[in-house]
């Protein structure tokens, strides 16, 4: 089964050629065929994939280079259980926004096609790779494919404007992360991540590995949008088409995140990994991130902002997930970026149907519109609840494992931040629905800011195709938490992800993987108080999202005390979300000189 | 003077990040970006050149002379071409924001925040 | 292992050189002269990867920096002088 | 923003503290280019290490570089597409009629074809390959469309000619590294014979891959000037008036 994984890139990469370099040509029925399959192909063989690597470690060196006493030669793809249920993941969700993308975008299609092709092999090239400058390059391969599919709307300023942020804060990204592959080359002689782990377990680290670390994880946490590394991420993907908008907040914001654990786990916990410092800062920043873009998501008024936002916080909770260091976060944190990435895709369609419906996008000029489809607002409060955590909903079972990993390291404070970030993104959500589709509240609230400009209106749809569509991402995802079985095979993942020495063993001298004990059929229970937190989460968005509709009806004195204290603070966060792309690029120098300087103070000595 | 050709990729960085933190013309930030991604590659070839190597083409070179790093340049042509490809598309988008806003200016296109 | 240098004279200027170019390029605020600094810059990076023993590397710099730069750049800053600057366009806010 | 400065301060003093770490400028120990300096010659027969590595030993890398030009272009083709009609306007012609300025042209025309096509063809012997190659053919192909009077601009811009080829190109990568993988060895695997060490039909599926990406570098490149080339064409004249 060696031979899946380049085929997870290659059929979409032959695949975008074929599209793009025969349109005008073939009709264009074969051509959506052809892009459809191509994708449904790739996914496929990822859950072929995935079946395989439960028991094995798919390892494969391109051009049969392998390893030459202990030094890797060529490139390798090394595959296990977690890498590809990711492509998996990812298949499955670039498949439905193809689909979904069909009818909703008619003009230059051929070229979008070829474009989100081309992000999905880079995204599960990314996932897969093995090597360090190999992943560099899958990373600028989805960023350049990105940057055009943000700025696909060509005729208004706000997509320019998004996707002129998007590309530079990136590209400065990858720059920082091309330097951190040259500090890293330099100090091991080595491209391969077990090889450069290895190297690394000997001997002090120094000042330059800790340098290195700083610079490559910087690179990632820019990719993966986590403060203060994400100002980019909301202007790109409120402006994105929707399906792309999908496809980048479901999944490929997640790719850094990836990224993080993969370097980590592979290279980095070996100098590293007796403290707890690398993860530490992991975890506060996840928590920053949660909070702060929970609260942010509260603010908006465009759903696909909001979304935006709701990512970010996901983002976070899934970041804190991976710096516990344990295996309980990280299958927390991947349970979280499985049913994320096709709830959030199904939001996103949910935004795109309405914005076909009425041509708007806007939760206060939508006010009571949506009364009566009832289908979309079956999908978006699914998805939103799915989103919050209410037990056995969703991201709740990815929740839960986080919450265990956060007790059984005695940090039990964690789990109340990060329950405080889902429910606040949950509860802009539940606030926009209600208002949509309920027809609650009131229709004006300045607290939400000025009206953005709506998108174009796309009429020629064929709505039951992009209803379909929103549906199954949305009871997918909803009903990740209660897959039997799942929950302990995300553990068991995770356990073999974590491995150092014996990922090394695997890529470097082909040892076999260890099977896994029979793994049991049933839904993963969580603890006690994952439920109860699960509930009061619940609870609290439904109230905090009746805050927010009726928000006037709150006795005089209240409302005057909540705007003294919290007006300030939220000119200060909107002011900081400035738009200017000089700003976010002084952030990342500002972040990147924190984080390192952190590192510094606590790794050395 | 062993750390000049280190200390000057660092440099590079550095400026690079300033041109493009303060730059008001998006076509002057696409080439701050390529100074910046220039730093990358002169950081890649300096570690990996050997005293006193020949390039590693052994065209009438007999086998194991000495020669530098052939893994470093191979990498520094990838990232030749992605410095290209990011420039395109950032003139692509600031004639995009030109023709839209009769601007080029990063700080006068923004037309979302908060 | 000697203490001297490693670096030869030669290389150290090439450097030198570079370094001075940088912040000249990110310096010329005007895109048009820029466009020219640029160039120049790029020489110096081409003679860098000369004497690091880079001839590959070193063709695709000056390829780049001798065609594809220029034609993409003098085009798009040709474009947003030779276009009379438009109104921006009023939008509801 | 007054923060740039102190974080910049911040970062060069991280970056000299991993400066610090650094072996010595030219003390390079390895092992992977050492070892690839001393195996890539009797096992592939090309002289050139760095395209050895470069198409045959980290294809790979080459085959996801093909591609972010590849998307480039399509990216840069959907920024600068023209969507509302109204702004559709009569092209250009590009034509140089001086008869001394389109003989330096043919010159020009023919050095550049013949410089491009030699770094292709020698480029896994001697320094040049694909890219080098590939941007200077694209070059002279420009020229050779400004300079020839009869050609105008228009067929240059003729995607259904372009695109194919450039897919050719990029495509025909990821199909030779699937042969192999349908010949059940690794993606990639370099299937043909060596041939003799420093000749032309040295090196196997090197010069293929070579090729692909000479002839993918080419029409990229063209495509790209031509979207830039066509926006800066758009006459001046007030076209929008009543628009």
């Amino acid at each position: 089964m060696t031979w899946i994984p380049p085929l997870l890139v290659a059929i979409p990469l032959v695949a975008a050629a074929v599209v793009a370099g025969l349109d005008h040509i073939t009709p264009e029925p074969v051509q959506d065929a052809l892009v459809v399959i191509a994708s449904m192909a790739t996914t496929a063989l990822a859950f072929a994939l995935l079946w395989h690597a439960e028991s094995h470690e798919v390892v494969h060196w391109f051009g049969g280079w392998g390893t030459r006493h202990g030094v890797a030669l060529g490139v390798d793809f090394a595959v296990g259980p977690l890498a590809a249920g990711m492509c998996a993941v990812i298949g499955l969700v670039v498949t439905l926004a193809l689909l979904y993308s069909l009818t909703f975008l008619r003009e230059a299609a051929r070229l979008f096609d070829a474009l989100m092709l081309v992000a999905l092999a880079a995204m599960c090239g990314f996932a897969m790779s093995g090597d360090l400058f190999n992943l560099f390059v899958w990373l600028e391969l989805m960023g350049v494919a990105a940057y055009a599919l943000t700025g696909f709307e060509v005729e208004r300023l706000g997509p320019v404007q998004g996707a002129v942020n998007f590309a530079i804060t990136n590209s400065v990204g990858g720059y920082l992360f091309a330097v951190g592959i040259a500090l890293l080359y330099a100090r091991t002689g080595a491209l391969n991540l077990a090889q450069i782990g290895n190297t690394l377990s000997h001997g002090p680290a120094g000042g330059l590995a800790i340098v290195a670390m700083t610079v490559l994880f910087c690179g990632l946490l820019i990719k993966g949008a986590v403060v203060p590394f994400h100002l980019w991420a909301a202007d790109a993907y409120a402006v994105a088409p929707a399906p792309v908008c999908a496809v980048l907040g479901g999944v490929m914001t997640d790719i850094g995140l990836i990224g993080v654990a993969r370097l980590y786990w592979t290279v980095f916990d070996a100098p590293f990994g007796h403290g707890h410092a690398v993860g530490d800062v992991f975890l506060w920043l996840g928590i920053v991130t949660a909070v702060l873009a929970g609260t942010m998501a509260f603010l908006q008024r465009h759903l696909k902002r909001m979304l935006a936002y709701s990512v970010l916080c996901h983002i976070g909770i899934m970041l804190a997930g991976i710096g516990l260091l344990d295996s309980s976060g990280l299958a927390g944190a991947e349970l979280m970026f499985l049913a994320h990435a096709l709830l959030t895709a199904g939001l996103f369609f949910v935004a795109g149907i309405l914005h076909v419906d009425h041509g708007l996008i806007d939760e206060l000029n939508l006010h009571g519109r949506g009364r009566g489809s009832w289908m979309p607002a079956a999908a978006w409060f699914a998805g939103t609840i799915g989103l919050v955590g209410t037990p056995y909903v969703g991201i709740y079972l990815g929740h839960g494992l986080i919450d265990e990993g956060a007790t059984e390291l005695g940090r039990p404070w964690v789990l109340a931040l990060l329950w405080l970030g889902s429910t606040l993104a949950g509860a802009a959500l539940l606030r926009a629905g209600a208002r949509i589709f309920l027809g609650w509240g009131e229709a004006e609230d300045p607290l939400l800011g000025g009206a953005l400009e709506e998108d174009p209106h796309e009429r020629h749809v064929l709505r039951p195709l992009l209803l379909a569509v929103a549906v199954t991402a949305v009871v997918l995802g909803a009903a990740i938490s209660v897959v039997p079985g799942l929950g302990q095979r995300a553990e068991y993942a995770a356990d073999r992800f974590r491995d150092r020495a014996g990922y090394a063993a695997r890529v470097l001298r082909g040892r076999p993987a260890t099977p896994p004990q029979r793994l049991p059929v049933t839904i993963r229970h969580t603890s006690l108080e994952s439920i109860l937190y699960g509930a009061v989460a619940t609870g609290l968005a439904l109230g905090l999202a009746g805050v927010g509709l009726y928000r006037r009806r709150l006795p005089p004195g209240v409302t005057a005390v909540a705007q003294r204290a919290l007006a300030p603070p939220i000119q200060v966060l909107r002011e900081l979300h400035s738009g200017v792309v000089g700003d976010y690029v002084t952030w990342v120098a500002v972040g990147t000189a924190v984080l390192g300087g952190v590192w510094a103070l606590l790794l050395h000595g | 003077m062993s750390y000049l050709p280190y200390a000057v990729a660092a440099w590079l960085c550095l400026v690079g990040l300033a041109g493009v933190a303060t730059s008001r013309n998006l076509i002057h930030l696409a080439v701050c970006l390529t100074v910046t991604q220039s730093s990358s590659y002169v950081l890649l070839l300096s570690v990996g050149y050997v005293k006193h190597g020949k390039a590693p083409i052994f065209k009438g070179v007999p086998l194991g002379a000495t020669a530098v790093d052939p893994v470093v340049q191979a990498l520094t042509l990838t990232d030749v071409v992605v410095s290209v490809v990011v420039v395109a598309l950032i003139l692509a988008l600031a004639l995009d924001a030109h023709r839209l806003s009769g601007t080029v200016d990063p700080d006068e296109i923004v037309d979302v925040s908060g | 292992m000697t203490v001297a240098s490693t670096l030869v004279p030669l290389q150290a200027v090439v450097f030198a050189l570079v370094a001075i170019g940088a912040p000249l390029v990110v310096l010329t605020r005007d895109p048009l002269r820029q466009a020219l600094v640029n160039g120049i810059y790029g020489v110096t990076l081409v003679c860098l990867f000369v004497v690091l023993q880079a001839p590959d590397p070193a063709l695709s710099m000056l390829v780049v920096s001798a065609v594809a730069y220029p034609l993409v750049i003098l085009a798009a800053v040709a474009r947003v002088r030779g276009e009379r600057r438009r109104p921006k366009e009023t939008r509801d806010e | 923003m007054a923060l740039l400065a102190p974080a910049l301060l911040g970062n060069g003093a991280l970056l000299a503290w991993a400066i610090a770490g650094l072996p010595r400028f030219g003390d390079y120990r390895g092992p992977y280019g050492l070892v690839l300096n001393r195996i890539v010659v009797p096992l592939r027969h090309t002289t050139n290490v760095v395209m050895g590595t470069t198409f045959d030993v980290r294809g790979v890398d080459t085959m996801g570089e093909e591609f972010i030009l590849y998307a480039s272009v399509i990216g840069v083709t959907l920024l600068l597409r023209d969507e509302s009609g109204a702004r559709r306007v009569e092209r250009r012609t590009w034509r140089l009629r001086a008869d001394a300025v389109r003989l330096v042209g043919v010159v020009m025309v023919g050095g550049g074809l013949l410089v491009g096509l030699w770094l292709v063809a020698f480029g896994y012997i001697t320094p040049g390959g694909g890219f080098p190659g590939g941007v200077v053919l694209s070059g002279a192909i420009l020229v050779l469309y400004l300079v020839g009077s009869h050609c105008d601009y228009s067929p240059f811009r003729n995607q259904h000619v372009l695109d194919p080829l450039e897919a050719v190109g990029a495509g025909g990568y990821v199909v030779t590294g699937l042969a192999a993988l349908v010949a059940g060895m690794p993606f990639l695997t370099n299937l043909f014979g060596f041939g003799r060490t420093g000749t032309l039909a040295s090196g196997g599926s090197i010069g293929i891959l070579n090729g692909a990406a000479g002839v993918a570098v080419t029409f990229a490149m063209l495509l790209l000037f031509a979207e830039f080339l066509e926006t800066y064409v758009v006459p001046l004249e007030p076209e929008d008036v009543g628009s």
